[in-house]
C-alpha cells in the first residue's frame, strides 16, 4: 500500500504577495527577498504591476503582485505556480487564485472581506465562506485590526490612514515567523527608510513585530510540502493532508469493519487538526470526545473499545508519555485501540511546531512491564490515509493497540490523494465471537492469530469481566500463578509477532547486492525517496528500503539485509531506528544519517552524504 | 462458557448477579454489604443483564466489578470515569455504573472526577469512602481528617480534607446522595434513586474499613447514636431526627440550626422542607456540610437535579447532522470537493 | 551575565521587573495589561526580586514568567501548581506565583488545581479565563458556553462549564477573586491583597482573546454596559452598583435580588454588605453565581478567609520533630536499633 | 561500592508456628508442612510441644510450637532459625523470638495484646510499640476479631469458644497466602475431619477463606530473602530493608551535599514504604509529600529541585509511566533529579506484589523525544543505600535526572548493612553557580561534566527564566532554531555519556577469556553470584559480571566482553537488557535466560541451566 512514485521538492519556495497597489506589496516582496538572500538563499523575483496606473482601489485590475521564488539553489525562474499566496483583499485573492498550487497556502486579511470589498471584487458569495478554497490551507489573519491595535496604543498621533499603510509589515512579519527569517533586515531598512519620521519607524517596526509575534503565538506552520504527481495513475484526485487523512482512513476502516467509530482526544499541536476533521463527520456517525487531558482521551478510547467501538485517541509526544501507562491496560485486557501520534520536536515541550521522528522508542517501549504493541508509521500525507486504515485493521482483527505513528511535516503536508473506494479496500474482520460456537471464554484465542474473541456489553450470556491485573489464560480471570504469567509474557510478544504472517514483505528500490543500501521509516519517505532515485539515475549502486512496519519487522527484513555490503540508516532523530534494528536484527551493522533539527532531510543534503559514502 | 441466555426469559432475581468468584475483601469490612445491596438493586431495575456494566479503578473497593455477574472492567488507578464515560458514549443504552473509593476518585481520579460530573453523562458513581487508602495498606487520603496518623503522615496529616458532596457540587453536579454502609435497606433505595436518575449520579458511602480504618464512621452509624447523628432526608418531608424524632432542622438566617420540636414554640411547620429538586445549589450544600457534634449528618439523595445530559445532546448532533447531510455514504463523501482526472 | 545586585540596595520600581524578553503575544491581546499590572504590583510588596517566582503551565497566559525579571519556571501543561507547591514547600520564603490559564487549570491541570487549594499552600493563582484554549488555536474549553462553536465543536460545545470560583470553594477553597483584565488599577489592588492573603489565593482574571474569542467578556466589560453589569465588592461595604449607584444586592429568603434605592422603600440599610471575610461559603458562592443580564458580575475580592497554612504545619512539624529527636546527627541514628558487630 | 561477597539462599526457608496450646498449632503446621510436600517441597518438620501439658493459657509455658522447614530440595533439617513467625499472643512471641533471625518476619495477632496477656506473658512493655522488635518486618493481623467476624456473621450457633478455635485456620490461610500455596488439601482435610460436624465444617472453611483473603487483601509479601553473612569484614552491622536502605541513602546524601531532602510520592506497591521510612525523619529536616497522584509526585519534586533541594520521587512501574512526560521536563530543564522505581511485574496492574526487572526500557525510552537520563540499578537490599546515594551524587553533580531501579524482592528484602559514617561516603559537590565568577548564563557549563550551573531561587543577581521549550544553548532562552536544536540535542546526549568518564569500571568474578561469561543486572545479584561461584569452585569455566550502570554503560564494558568466548544476559524479563546491549555495543553475540514469573531466580535453577549452556 505504499504510496506510487513521486517527487519530493522541499529547497525550493515560491511565494506571491498581492495587494492592492496602495498595500505596498513590491516592498513587502522586496524585502523578503532580500532577507532571504542575505539568510543565503538563491532567489528569482517577479514584481507584477497593475496594468492601469491608478485603478480603483479594491479592484481586481488594481492588485498589485510580487512574487519571490527561494531555494538553497538552482533557482532559476520566479516559479511558475505560487506554493504561498499572501492576498491582503478578495480581489488579491481572486486575481492568483488560479497561480497557486492546489493545497497551497493562503496567508489572507480577513478583515477585509466585508461586503463592500467583496462586490469590489466581483465576488458573489465570500470564497472564505462558500466552499470554493476547500483545497487550499487557509490563514485567516486579522491583519487590519491588528495592526490598527497595536499602532493605536502607541499613541504616536498618526491618521488612520498611515497606520493602515504599515499592513503590510505585519503580512512581512508573518510570514517572516513562518519561513524562520529573521527580522534585522528589514528592521534597519525601516530605520533608515524612516530616519525623518521617527514615528513611522515605530509604527512600522511594531506592525512587523506584532506580526510575526502573531504567527508565533498561534504557531503559524509553513508546510513547505510540495508534491509533483509525476506519474500518477489514471483516476480521480483530490488533495488531503496527513491529519485529514487519518480521519478519512478511520471513517473507511469504520465502513468496512461495521463499527462506528469513537476518538477520544485532547488537543496538541500539531495533531489537533485530525480531531477537528473528524469532528465534523457527526453526519458519518463519529463520536468525538474532546477530554479534559491526554489520559482521559485514551481512557475514554479504551472504555468505547471495551463496548464495541472502533476506537482511536490521537496525540503528540507529551501526550504519547502520558497515554503510556493506559496503553498498558489496553495491551493486558487484549483490546483494540489505534493510537495515532503526530510527532514533534522533543524532548519535553520541545519543539512543538516542528517535525521530528524522536518517538519511536516511546511508542515501541513507553511503559511498564513487557508490553508489546504493533507500531506502524506512514510514509507521505496521503499514506496516512492507507496506514490510518491498516492500524484499525490490524487492531480489530488483532485485538491490540496499534500505534501509528505519523509526524508535523506528513501532518500538515498536502498530497493529492487518488479517491478510493471503500468496497476497493482490504476487508475487515474484527474478532468478533461466534456466536454458533458454544464454547466462550474471554481470554479463548484464534489458533492464527491469537486475537481473543470480542465480546462485548449488550450481547446476552457473554457477561465477562477483565482487567489489568495478569489473567489466567483462557478463563481470563485474574491469576498470580508464576508459570502462568510467564505463558501469558509470551503468549502477548507471540501475538504481536505473529502480526508478520498478516502484513506485505518489505520491498527495495533498487538492484540487489548494490553497495550500499538506505534504510529509512516513516515520513522521510519522500525526500529519501528522491535522493536515492536520482542517484540511482546517475549509476550509482544504492538501492532504499522505507519501513512503514516497524513492530514487528516485515518477515523478510533480514533477508534483504543480507544482500547489501553496507546499510545506513537516516532518520530524523539520533538514531532510534537503528538502535531497533540492533536488538530485532543484530547480525548487521548499521551505519547512521540523523539530523536532528526539527526539519526534513532535503534532498541535495541527501545525495551529498550517499555520494561520500558511496566513494567511501 | 456462554451461560443460557436466561436474562429476557426469566425475570431476575439478586442471585443472578452473583458471579462465580470468590469474594476476597477482608472479613468485616464495609464492601460486603455494599456488594449485597447492589445485588438487591439490580433486579428491579428492569435492565438486562447484559446491559449493565460495572467499570472500576483500582483498590479495595474496585474490586467490585469481578463479583457482579455483568459485564465489568477492573482498570487502572483513577481512571474509571474516563473509561466509564467511553463505554456509555459509545452505547448509550448501557446501564454503566462506576465502583471507586476515595484515593481512586478524589486522589489521582480527581480530575476525571469533576469533569465527568461536569458533563452530566449519565453513569451511576458509588464511590466507596473509608477516608484511606485500603489497598496500599493505610495511608490517609484526600478525605482523610486533618491530623489523622498514618503510615504516611506518622505527625498528622496536614490537608484539609474534601467533602465529596461538596466538590461534585462545586463541579456543578446534580445529583448527590450519601449513606452509610450499615443500612441495607437504605442503599438499596437510594440506589435505585441513583440509577433511575438521567445524568450522573454520585453516591457517597460511608464505608467502613475495619483493618485501617476501623469505626471512622461509628459515631455516625452506631446502633446507640444513630438516630441523634443521622438526618435521613427524603423530598418534600420536614428534616426531622433523632431518637425521639422531636429534633429539627430550621434556617436562621443563612445558617442552619438545630430545633427542638416543642420548645420555644418550635413546630413542625418551623422546619426545613427537603427539596432535592432545588435547582440553586445554596441549601444542599449547607445541608452536605452539616457535620457532627453540632448537627446530624444529612443523609439520603440531598440533590436531585434534572438537566440536559451529555450523550443525548451527542447522539442529537449525530442525527441532525445525519439527516442534514449532503453525503449518501463515505464514497460520495470522498468524491466530493474540488476533484480532478488524471487520465 | 549576573546582574547587579541592587534589589535590597535601592528600592524597586516597575522597571525592575521587565526582563529583556520580547514580549510575543497578539496585538490586543489583554495578556499584556495582565503582565503590566503584575509588574505594578510588585514594587509594592516589599519582596526582593529574587525571592520572587512565577511558574507557569503551557498556553499563551503561560508565556508570562518569561517577561518578568525575576526566577521564572514556564513548564508542562497542567502541572504547575504541582511544581510551584513543591517551589514553596522547599523555600516557604519565597513569594511564588502560579500563571495558567482556563485550559492549563481546568482541563489538563484540574486535579492538581483542587488539590493545590484543599491544601491551602500560600501561592498566588493568576487564572487568566479567556473561554478558550488559545495557544493551540481555539478548542472550546472547560469554562466555555454550552453551544459555544469552535473548531472542536462545530456543532457547539455539549459542555457544561465550570465556574472557577465554585469550584475552588468546592474545593475548600479560602482566597478567590475576579478581575476583568480591562482594569489596571484594579487589578493592581487584587493582586496586592492575593499576595498578602496567607494560604492559596485565587484571582481569576477574565481576559480576552482578540484572536480566538474576543469580546467574550465583552457584556462585562465595555465602557458603555460595565457599570450596570459590574458589582465591585468591597468587605464592609454595601453591595452598591449602577451608573446612577442606585442599584444593590439584596437578599430575599435564600436567593439574592437586584433592587433600586429610592424605589419600594429600599434604602443602603437594605442591602447586603460584603463580608469576605465570612468562613461559611454560602453567600460567596451566591455572588460567584451571580450572572448577566439577571444580575450583575461579582468582581473583587470575594472570599479571604484566614486559616492555617499547609507549609507552616509542615514546618512547625519538622520544628518539633527536630526538638524532641533522640539523634544529634545522622551517623547517631545509623548507629542505633539493634546493632551488631563482627570482630 | 558492590556489596561484598555474600551468599543467597532463597529456595529454603523455615517458618515457625507458635500460640498458646489451645491454639491448634501443631496442626496448622501439620497442615502447612502437608501441602507444602504436595507443592512439591523438601520437608523437615519439628514439633515443639510445651513440657508442661496444661501450663496456664497465655503464660510462656504454655506456648506450643511447631517448625517446618521448607525447600526445592535438599532439606535435611528443621532449621536452626526461623526466617517466619507466627505467633499467636504475646507468649508465643516472647519465647520464641531468640530463634528468629533478625530481619525475619512475624506473623502476630494484635488483638491478643492486651493488658493481661502481656502480664501473663511477663511482658513489662508491649514488644510491638516498645521498639524492640524494630528489626523484624511485623504483620499485625486481627485475627482473633477477624475470625470471630467472618464466623459470626454465618449464624451457625456456634459458641465463642468454638469459634475462637478456628483462628489457626485463619492463619494457615495467611499464610498460605503468602507463599502461593493451595488452600485444596486443607479444605479436603476440614471437611473430612469434621464430616460430623456440618457447621465445624463451614466455620472452619470461612476462617481459611477469611485469612487467605486479608493477607491477599493487604498484599502479603512473603521476602524470603534470606542473607548468610558469609564473611563480612569487621565492624557494626544492622539489618536493612532495600525500601529503608533508599532512604537511608538519601538521607546521606544530603548531609553530605548540603542540600536539603524533599521527596514528593504516591503509594504503590511495593515503593511505599520508602515514603514511609523518610516521613519518620522529620527530626533529618525531610520534607515527605503525599501527592494527589504520580505527576504531582514528579512535579512537586521538580518544584523542589528548582528551588534547590535535593529532590527525589518514588515509584513503581505504572507510576513511573505516568511520570514520563515530568520526566521530559527535568531532562530539558537540566535539573537534579533522583526517580527511583520499585520494579514490580507487568505490564498494566500487572503483579503488583511480584517481583520483576521489566521497567529497564520504559527507564531508559518512556518519554516523548531524545532524552537521555542516567539510568543505574542496585543490586542487594543493603547495596540499595550506596546507589541511592550514587543517584544522588550524579544527579546534584551532573545536573540531571537519575533512574534508580530497584524491584519488589531488593524492596522487601532484609540484609545485614556495614553501618556507614556519612564522612566516609564519596563527597558529593552539587554544580552550584561559582558566586566569585562574573559570567554566568542559565545554561553556561563545566567544561569537564557538561552540567549547567545551579542558582536557585532567592540567590540574587541570579533571576532567571527556564522551561519545557528548546533552549539556546548557553543563554537558555526559548530557541526554535535549528542548528541550535541538533546541538542542544548532541549537547543532552554527551552530557549522559560524560558520566562514564564519573563512575566505576565494570569488574568481573572470574578469570578472563573463560569460556562463558553471565551478564545480569541490579536485583538479580545474589543468586547469579551464588551459582556462578558455586560452579567456579567445581572448576568450570565460566565468569560473571553484574550490572550497575546501565546508562551509560561503564567504559571498559566492551573490553570485557571481547575477552569471552560465549556472553549470556540473566534477566527477570524477556530480554531487555540484553536488548539494550545489542542495540549500544552490537558487535557481540548475546545468548539470553529470562525467567518471567514473578519470581527471582533460584541458584540451582541457574546452575542448571550454566551446566548445560557450558555443555553445548
Ligand atoms: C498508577 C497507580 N498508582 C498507585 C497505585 C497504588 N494504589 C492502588 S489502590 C490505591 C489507593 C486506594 O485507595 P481507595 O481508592 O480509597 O480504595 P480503597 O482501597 O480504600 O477501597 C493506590 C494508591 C496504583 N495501583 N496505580
Ligand atoms: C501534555 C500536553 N497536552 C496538550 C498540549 C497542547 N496545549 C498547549 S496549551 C493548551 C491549552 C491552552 O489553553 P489555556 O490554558 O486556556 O491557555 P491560553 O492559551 O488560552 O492562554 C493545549 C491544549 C501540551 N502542550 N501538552
Ligand atoms: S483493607 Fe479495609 S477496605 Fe480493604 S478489604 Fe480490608 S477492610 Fe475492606
Ligand atoms: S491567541 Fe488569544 S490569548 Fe493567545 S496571545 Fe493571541 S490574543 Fe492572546
Ligand atoms: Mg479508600
Ligand atoms: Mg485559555
Amino acid at each position: 500500500m505504499i504510496a506510487k512514485k513521486k517527487t519530493i521538492e522541499v529547497e525550493k519556495i515560491v511565494i506571491k504577495f498581492a495587494g492592492d497597489s496602495g498595500d505596498g506589496m513590491q516592498l513587502t516582496g522586496t524585502q523578503f527577498s532580500d532577507t532571504s538572500s542575505l539568510f543565503g538563499n538563491d532567489i528569482a523575483t517577479f514584481p507584477d504591476y497593475p496594468s492601469e496606473i491608478r485603478a480603483p482601489q479594491g479592484t481586481i485590475s488594481g492588485v498589485s503582485g510580487f512574487q519571490v521564488h527561494i531555494g538553497k539553489s538552482g533557482v532559476y525562474s520566479p516559479g511558475d505556480i505560487a506554493d504561498v499566496l499572501v492576498a491582503m483583499n478578495p480581489a488579491a485573492l481572486k486575481a492568483n487564485l488560479n497561480s497557486l498550487r492546489k493545497s497551497g497556502i493562503i496567508i489572507t486579511d480577513i478583515d477585509s472581506f466585508d461586503k463592500k470589498s467583496l462586490e469590489k471584487a466581483e465576488c458573489l458569495t465570500n470564497p472564505l465562506e462558500d466552499g470554493s478554497l476547500d483545497d487550499y490551507k487557509i490563514i485567516e489573519a486579522p491583519v487590519t485590526s491588528l495592526t490598527k491595535k497595536c499602532i493605536t496604543d502607541l499613541n504616536l498621533g498618526m491618521d488612520n490612514k498611515s497606520i493602515l499603510r504599515c499592513k503590510n509589515m505585519f503580512t512581512l512579519g508573518m510570514v517572516y515567523c513562518m519561513f524562520n527569517r529573521s527580522l534585522e533586515q528589514s528592521e534597519n531598512f525601516i530605520t533608515t527608510k524612516f530616519k525623518k519620521k521617527p514615528e513611522l519607524v515605530t509604527a512600522n517596526l511594531a506592525a512587523l513585530h506584532a506580526g510575526h509575534n502573531y504567527a508565533y503565538t498561534i504557531e503559524l506552520l509553513a508546510s513547505a510540502y510540495t508534491v509533483l504527481p509525476a506519474d500518477n495513475k489514471a483516476g480521480m484526485y483530490r488533495n488531503i493532508t496527513g491529519n485529514q487523512a487519518v480521519a478519512w482512513g478511520v471513517m473507511a476502516a469504520s465502513e468496512r469493519s461495521g463499527r462506528e467509530i469513537f476518538l477520544g482526544s485532547y488537543p496538541i499541536t500539531p495533531a489537533t487538526d485530525i480531531m477537528h476533521e473528524l469532528v465534523k463527520h457527526k453526519w458519518f456517525g463519529a463520536k468525538v470526545f474532546q477530554a479534559e487531558d491526554e489520559i482521559a482521551g485514551i481512557c475514554s478510547s479504551i472504555g468505547a473499545s471495551f463496548a464495541g467501538n472502533l476506537a482511536i485517541t490521537t496525540t503528540s509526544g507529551p501526550g504519547l508519555a502520558l497515554k503510556g501507562e493506559a496503553i498498558g491496560l489496553a495491551i493486558m485486557a487484549e483490546l483494540p485501540l489505534v493510537i495515532v501520534n503526530v510527532q514533534r520536536g522533543g524532548p519535553s515541550t520541545g519543539l512543538p511546531t516542528k517535525t521530528e521522528q524522536s518517538d519511536l522508542m516511546q511508542a515501541l517501549y513507553g511503559r511498564n512491564g513487557d508490553s508489546p504493541a504493533i507500531v506502524i508509521a506512514a510514509g507521505s500525507p496521503s499514506d496516512c490515509f492507507d496506514f490510518a486504515y491498516i492500524a484499525c485493521k490490524l487492531a480489530l482483527e488483532h485485538m491490540t493497540p496499534v500505534i501509528l505513528l505519523t509526524d508535523g511535516y506528513l501532518g500538515n503536508g498536502a498530497e493529492a490523494w487518488a479517491i478510493k473506494k471503500t468496497k476497493d479496500l482490504p476487508s475487515i474482520t474484527p474478532s468478533l465471537v461466534n456466536k454458533d460456537v458454544k464454547e466462550w471464554e474471554p481470554y479463548l484465542r484464534n489458533p492464527e492469530t491469537l486475537a481473543r474473541y470480542w465480546a462485548t456489553p449488550g450481547m446476552p450470556g457473554y457477561e465477562h469481566r477483565i482487567g489489568g491485573l495478569e489473567k489466567q489464560e483462557v478463563s481470563g480471570k485474574v491469576s498470580h500463578n508464576a508459570e502462568n504469567h510467564e505463558k501469558m509474557t509470551l503468549m502477548r510478544a507471540e501475538k504481536i509477532q505473529r502480526v508478520k504472517k498478516f502484513i506485505p514483505h518489505q520491498k527495495v528500490k533498487g538492484k540487489e547486492y548494490d553497495d550500499l543500501l538506505i534504510v529509512g521509516w516513516g515520513g522521510t519517505y519522500g525526500t529519501i525517496y528522491g535522493a536515492v532515485t536520482e542517484l540511482q539515475s546517475e549509476g550509482h549502486n544504492i538501492a532504499f528500503c522505507q519501513f512503514n512496519y516497524i513492530n514487528p519487522l516485515p518477515e523478510n527484513t533480514a533477508d534483504i539485509f543480507s544482500k547489501y555490503k553496507r546499510i545506513m540508516v537516516c532518520e530524523l532523530n539520533m538514531g532510534q531506528f537503528a538502535s531497533h534494528l540492533k536488538a530485532t536484527i543484530p547480525q548487521f551493522t548499521y551505519m547512521q544519517h540523523n539530523k536532528i533539527q526539527g526539519q526534513p532531510f532535503t534532498i541535495d543534503e541527501l545525495k551529498n552524504k550517499f555520494i561520500k559514502t558511496l566513494a567511501e | 462458557m456462554i451461560k443460557e441466555d436466561c436474562s429476557t426469559a426469566c425475570s431476575l432475581t439478586r442471585k443472578d448477579f452473583v458471579s462465580d468468584q470468590q469474594v476476597k475483601w477482608c472479613p468485616g469490612c464495609g464492601d460486603y454489604a455494599i456488594l449485597s445491596a447492589v445485588q438487591n438493586t439490580l433486579p428491579a431495575l428492569g435492565k438486562k443483564k447484559e446491559d449493565i456494566v460495572f467499570i472500576s479503578g483500582i483498590g479495595c473497593s474496585s474490586r467490585f466489578p469481578y463479583y457482579m455477574e455483568t459485564y465489568g472492567f477492573h482498570t487502572i488507578h483513577g481512571r474509571a470515569a474516563a473509561i466509564a464515560s467511553g463505554v456509555k458514549m459509545a452505547n448509550p443504552n448501557l446501564s454503566v455504573w462506576e465502583v471507586t473509593g476515595d484515593g481512586d476518585s478524589l486522589a489521582i481520579g480527581g480530575n476525571h472526577f469533576i469533569h465527568l460530573i461536569r458533563r452530566n453523562i449519565d453513569l451511576n458513581i458509588l464511590l466507596f469512602n473509608n477516608k484511606i487508602y485500603g489497598l496500599t495498606k493505610g495511608q490517609f487520603s484526600p478525605t482523610s481528617d486533618q491530623g489523622f496518623v498514618t503510615k504516611s503522615s506518622p505527625h498528622g496529616s496536614i490537608e484539609e480534607p474534601f467533602l465529596p458532596g461538596e466538590l461534585a457540587l462545586g463541579a456543578r453536579g446534580n445529583f448527590y446522595a450519601r449513606v452509610p454502609d450499615t443500612s441495607p435497606k437504605f442503599m438499596t433505595e437510594v440506589f435505585t434513586r441513583a440509577a433511575k436518575h438521567r445524568g450522573t449520579s454520585l453516591v457517597e458511602i460511608l464505608q467502613n474499613c475495619v483493618i485501617f480504618n476501623d469505626d471512622i464512621h461509628e459515631k455516625i452509624t452506631s446502633k446507640e447514636t444513630k438516630e441523634d447523628a443521622q438526618l435521613i432526608l427524603e423530598h418534600g418531608k420536614p428534616m426531622i431526627f433523632g431518637k425521639e424524632k422531636n429534633k429539627g432542622i430550621r434556617l436562621n438566617g443563612l445558617k442552619l440550626e438545630v430545633v427542638t420540636i416543642g420548645e420555644n414554640g418550635i413546630t413542625e411547620e418551623s422546619l426545613l422542607v427537603h427539596d432535592a429538586y432545588e435547582v440553586e445549589t445554596t441549601l444542599h450544600l449547607m445541608l452536605i456540610r452539616m457535620a457532627l457534634p453540632e448537627f446530624p449528618v444529612a443523609l439520603g439523595v440531598i440533590r436531585e437535579v434534572a438537566t440536559s445530559v451529555y450523550e443525548d445532546v451527542l447522539v442529537a448532533q449525530i442525527e441532525q447532522a445525519q439527516e442534514k447531510s449532503k453525503y449518501k455514504n463515505l464514497d460520495d463523501f470522498f468524491a466530493s470537493g474540488e476533484v480532478w482526472e488524471v487520465k
